[in-house]
């Protein structure tokens, strides 16, 4: 168990995808500006990272892996190492499950598609969901620590971003150069939650 | 059999997405056309698509300027069925009380059933058509005259615009019509904006290749009560819209007093001077100023300044003002004929 | 030829993807603790950059509609895998280094960017010219990056030692919060330069 | 999400198949053909960190040289244990896999030809915190175990302990701060002792 909580907190707070791992950081940027906008696309990342993890590890493991087709074709798929074709395979089963996710909300969810629906199509570039599944074959993770891994890695996400919206509302009032205003100054906030996030690393359990 | 079954099963794999994904879209949307009913006319939609897409397909070209992405608000219709919900997107260009009323932004709502929207009448007159340069000459150093002549003609109003497609580039550039209403071609005058896409295009364009038009747009009407007197300013290549309005009039309105007031750089950059001297019409007035040539017979100075030492409204006959031209010109004509008690619902203006 | 050369300057600084439009930086920022890590990404990026927008170019008028974005990410993930595989043949040791970060050059904002934006409607050659400048813009920027991470953070530059052995080099700056607050400072001197000097 | 005419779904999807087909051949064409070159460089760089342990410098080698190297002074026994028989050996090399805080560290234990003297312990993999857990593999911690024998008087086991509770001559000050990675490589290197008892001696 302490394992599983080991990947969590990894995910959400030591090792988070956004603030140690840099992904991410074009809507992240972009998004930041309004509250509520974070608010859905943290949701939609999070979403979209733990079913992609899933799925990609599933296809990772009794697929692509060194000799992981031993199960279908017997001995001699031993020898048989797709890993290198991973990065294609990940990239489309991403865009299909976003797109699926996207129609089966217009289609029965349309008030979900407020808060959720219209961020999927950014979702599809954005760089984290494909690092999730990178980082979740590096560390050679089964398809069900996959997913609680991707659940955190988007939820950590997904507190970068509303951190940052929050703090970026107090920005609005208070005055700095102008040529100052917009990437800058967020990038400087987020070196800072950086630097906090980094406390956490010390922490023993 | 390793390099076969290496390429085959991320093969097998995305496309096995790919299949899914179009089954699922298959499955999730009704199959077959859904009706949108436009006003008083039926069309067939794809389910799925969404509204602006639908209309698009339709031949209603409504306007968009962001392509779909809700970031611009000019696609703005009212929904007459059912109660479509509000997207954030919505409310961020449209007024609470509109939104009451049912107006949402088309290119945000997908079609899943049959729906009846409501869309300004003269949208549906707006075609896309393919027209031929039949002739062209150059009226100034940088402004060319464009006669177009369209494969099925387009009814417009004078003061109506339409949209050019610049070669097979995705871009649009807006020119005013400067021909009289009823003619079977479609008149463009074409300032060259250096590293301008569009104009250089446009200036550069053979006679007899040919290209999509699609129009007409742009919400001015003639005033239609007898006796009304009409003001024209035009400023630069802003004489487009007003050359219609005057050949227009000229021709079918004796009705009307007219008074026409335009501005240029020097005689040099002037044109169609000569075509308006030889209108007949009963009270047609014209007057020219050139802001940087001093010269006979032509006022010296800026437009508002010249309306303001010769132009004396009248007393009892209504005015309908049309304006033309930079925004600065617009601001400082408005301001001389508000201070001359003409009041600014009945100015008409078309800034570029 | 103007047309060629126009392209690739507007893909080295006029329009440097990196600061105007704030695109890319996702893997500008983890890779630029070495400036050799830097190099090695801005050429991948470059190389990626050049055949994707090619082969795009020579497809546009055959590419149907409906499948638009998911052949784009196909071919760029397929320039992008070759890449890879040749880090691990031949510097495997880079190949380390960079682990991931090289395989997420294909959500790289850049590379879609200029695919969408650029190949789909221009020439090859345009837009190949298109591609290597955008890749040398955002190569000279991982590389400014680098040399102040690495330099700054931790005393060497392409790993010889740099700093007089007295001076302690800031550790911060090989850390993330060091790497955001640089890219910070940078972007505001380029949002400075680019409105004109008023501050 | 654009929509689709029906007609035309079998012309996309065959498109997209035909580009997919395209690259993927180019792909495996080319992992084909370097794969020899690939899977080289992977088993070096796995077998640098052993052949530093046992003493051999692999400094300025690439990976054939490397692996000519290995395969010359390595012999594989069973359950993953490595004899070296080059210069300065023979000594046997056993696998320690252990769970660290964030993921897996492995390593080598590498013993005298006595069968119970340390010759050294090498860390080839491990994901802990940078400057807390990550010291695992510094230099400075690896040397506590050099020299030092596995097993004491009343069968007692060397054991790493929390930093700076070391008493008794069986115990190892473990790193200050990281408990768990502490704990995690002990059980590892514990594992590894015992399978160097068992098999101990070389043959």
């Amino acid at each position: 168990m302490s394992e599983l909580l080991g990947i969590i907190l990894a995910g959400v707070l030591t090792h988070n995808i956004l603030l140690t791992g840099f992904l991410g950081m074009c809507s992240f940027i972009a998004i930041s500006r309004d509250l509520r906008a974070s608010l859905g696309l943290g949701l939609a990342v999070t979403f979209v990272a733990t079913f992609t993890a899933g799925l990609n590890a599933l296809i990772y493991n009794y697929f692509l892996a060194p000799g992981a087709m031993v199960w279908l074709l017997g001995d001699s798929a031993r020898s048989i190492d797709l890993s290198f074709v991973s990065l294609i395979v990940f990239i489309a089963v991403i865009a299909g499950f976003v797109q699926v996710v996207e129609m089966v909300i217009q289609r029965w969810f349309p008030l979900l598609h407020g808060v959720l629906g219209i961020f999927l199509p950014l979702i599809t570039v954005n760089c984290a969901i494909l690092g999730v599944s990178l980082f979740m074959v590096i560390k050679g993770l089964t398809p069900f620590r996959a997913t609680v891994y991707g659940f955190a890695s988007g939820a950590g996400w997904a507190l970068a971003i509303i951190l940052m919206a929050a703090m970026r509302r107090r920005l609005d009032t208070s005055a700095m150069p102008r040529a100052f205003a917009g990437v800058p100054v967020t990038l400087l906030l987020t070196g800072l939650l950086a630097a906090a996030f980094s406390a956490f690393a010390g922490m023993e359990f | 059999m390793h390099l076969l079954v290496t390429i085959l099963v991320p093969v097998l794999w995305i496309l096995a997405v790919g299949a899914f994904v179009l089954l699922v879209r298959k499955l999730v949307l009704p199959s077959g056309p859904v009706r949108l009913e436009v006003n008083d006319r039926l069309m067939d939609a794809t389910p799925g698509s969404s509204v602006l897409e639908a209309l698009g397909t339709a031949g209603v070209l409504i306007p968009s300027g962001c392509g779909g992405k809700g970031t611009c608000g000019y696609c703005k219709v009212r929904f007459r069925s059912g109660d479509v919900p509000v997207l954030p997107t919505d409310s961020a260009w449209i007024s609470g009380e509109e939104l009451a009323q049912g107006y949402r932004l088309a290119c945000q709502h997908r079609i899943f059933g049959d729906m009846a929207i409501e869309v300004p009448e003269k949208y549906l007159s707006i075609r896309r058509v393919q027209a031929t340069l039949k002739a062209a000459r150059m009226l100034t150093p940088d402004i060319r005259e464009l006669v177009l002549h369209p494969d099925e003609s387009l009814d417009f109003k004078a003061g109506q615009y339409v949209q050019v497609e610049i070669g097979d580039t995705e871009e649009q550039r807006a020119y005013s019509i400067a021909c009289a209403e009823g003619s079977q071609d479609i008149i463009l005058n074409v300032r060259l904006v250096p590293g301008g896409l569009g104009s250089t295009w446009l200036h550069s364009l053979p006679v007899g290749k040919s290209l999509f038009i699609s129009g007409p747009y742009g919400d001015y009407e003639l005033p239609g009560e007898h006796g009304t007197q009409l003001l024209l300013v035009a400023g630069g290549v802003g004489l487009a819209p007003i050359s219609s309005l005057v050949r227009t009039v000229a021709a079918t309105r004796n009705d009307m007093s007219v008074r026409v007031f335009l501005g240029f750089r020097t005689l040099e950059h002037a044109y169609y001077l000569d075509e308006f001297g030889s209108l007949s019409h009963p009270d047609l007035e014209m007057h020219v100023a050139l802001d940087s040539e001093q010269r006979e017979g032509f006022y010296h100075g800026f437009v508002h300044e010249m309306i303001k030492n010769v132009y004396e409204p009248p007393q009892k006959q209504p005015v309908s003002v049309f304006l033309c031209g930079p925004p600065p010109m617009i601001e400082a004509v408005m301001d001389v004929l508000s201070e001359m008690g003409i009041s600014r619902s009945d100015m008409f203006y078309d800034k570029f | 030829m103007s047309r060629l050369r126009d392209a690739f300057l507007d893909g080295l600084w006029r329009e440097n993807p990196v600061f105007w439009q704030v695109l890319g930086i996702c893997s500008a920022l983890a890779v630029t603790t070495r400036v050799e890590n830097a190099l090695y990404m801005g050429a991948a990026v470059t190389v990626v950059a050049m055949g994707s927008n090619m082969m795009v170019s020579l497809l546009r008028r055959f590419i149907p509609r409906d499948v638009r974005l998911m052949v784009e990410m196909v071919i760029i993930a397929g320039f992008v895998a070759l890449f890879d595989l040749y880090l691990k043949a031949f510097s495997y040791p880079m190949s380390q280094q960079l682990g991931p970060y090289v395989g997420l050059i294909v959500t790289n904002c850049i590379i879609l960017g200029r695919t969408e934006a650029f190949a789909l409607k221009n020439g090859v050659m345009e837009s190949v010219a298109d591609g290597l400048g955008n890749g040398l813009g955002y190569s000279a920027v991982l590389v400014v990056i680098a040399v102040i991470r690495e330099v700054g953070g931790s005393g060497t530059f392409l790993g010889h030692q740099v700093l007089p052995a007295g001076a302690q080099p800031m550790r911060v700056l090989v850390a993330a919060p060091g790497a955001f607050i640089i890219m910070s400072l940078l972007a505001w001197a380029f949002q400075y330069m680019k409105e004109g000097r008023r501050v | 999400m654009t929509e689709i005419e029906s007609g035309n779904i079998l012309k996309s999807l065959s498109f997209l198949g035909v580009v997919v087909l395209l690259t993927m051949g180019a792909l495996a064409w080319t992992h084909t053909s370097w794969s020899k070159r690939i899977l080289t460089n992977e088993s070096a760089s796995r077998h640098k960190a052993i052949l530093e342990g046992v003493g051999v410098s692999t400094r300025g080698m690439d990976s054939n040289a490397i692996e000519y190297m290995f395969t010359k002074h390595f012999r594989s026994g069973s359950g993953g244990i490595l004899r070296y028989t080059g210069p300065g050996g023979p000594l046997s090399c056993y696998p320690i896999r252990a769970r660290g805080l964030w993921g897996p560290i492995e390593g080598w234990l590498i013993m005298e030809p006595d069968g119970h003297t340390i010759h050294s312990v090498v860390i080839t993999h491990q994901e802990e915190t940078p400057g807390l857990g990550a010291e695992v593999a510094s230099p400075s911690f690896l040397a506590r175990f050099r020299g030092r024998s596995i097993v004491y008087a009343g069968g007692r086991r060397l054991a790493v302990v929390k930093a700076g509770q070391a008493r008794a001559e069986y115990e190892i000050d473990g790193i200050s701060g990281a408990t768990l990675t502490t704990r995690g490589f002990g059980q590892g290197l514990d594992s590894a002792m015992s399978m160097a008892l068992k098999y101990g001696g070389s043959r």
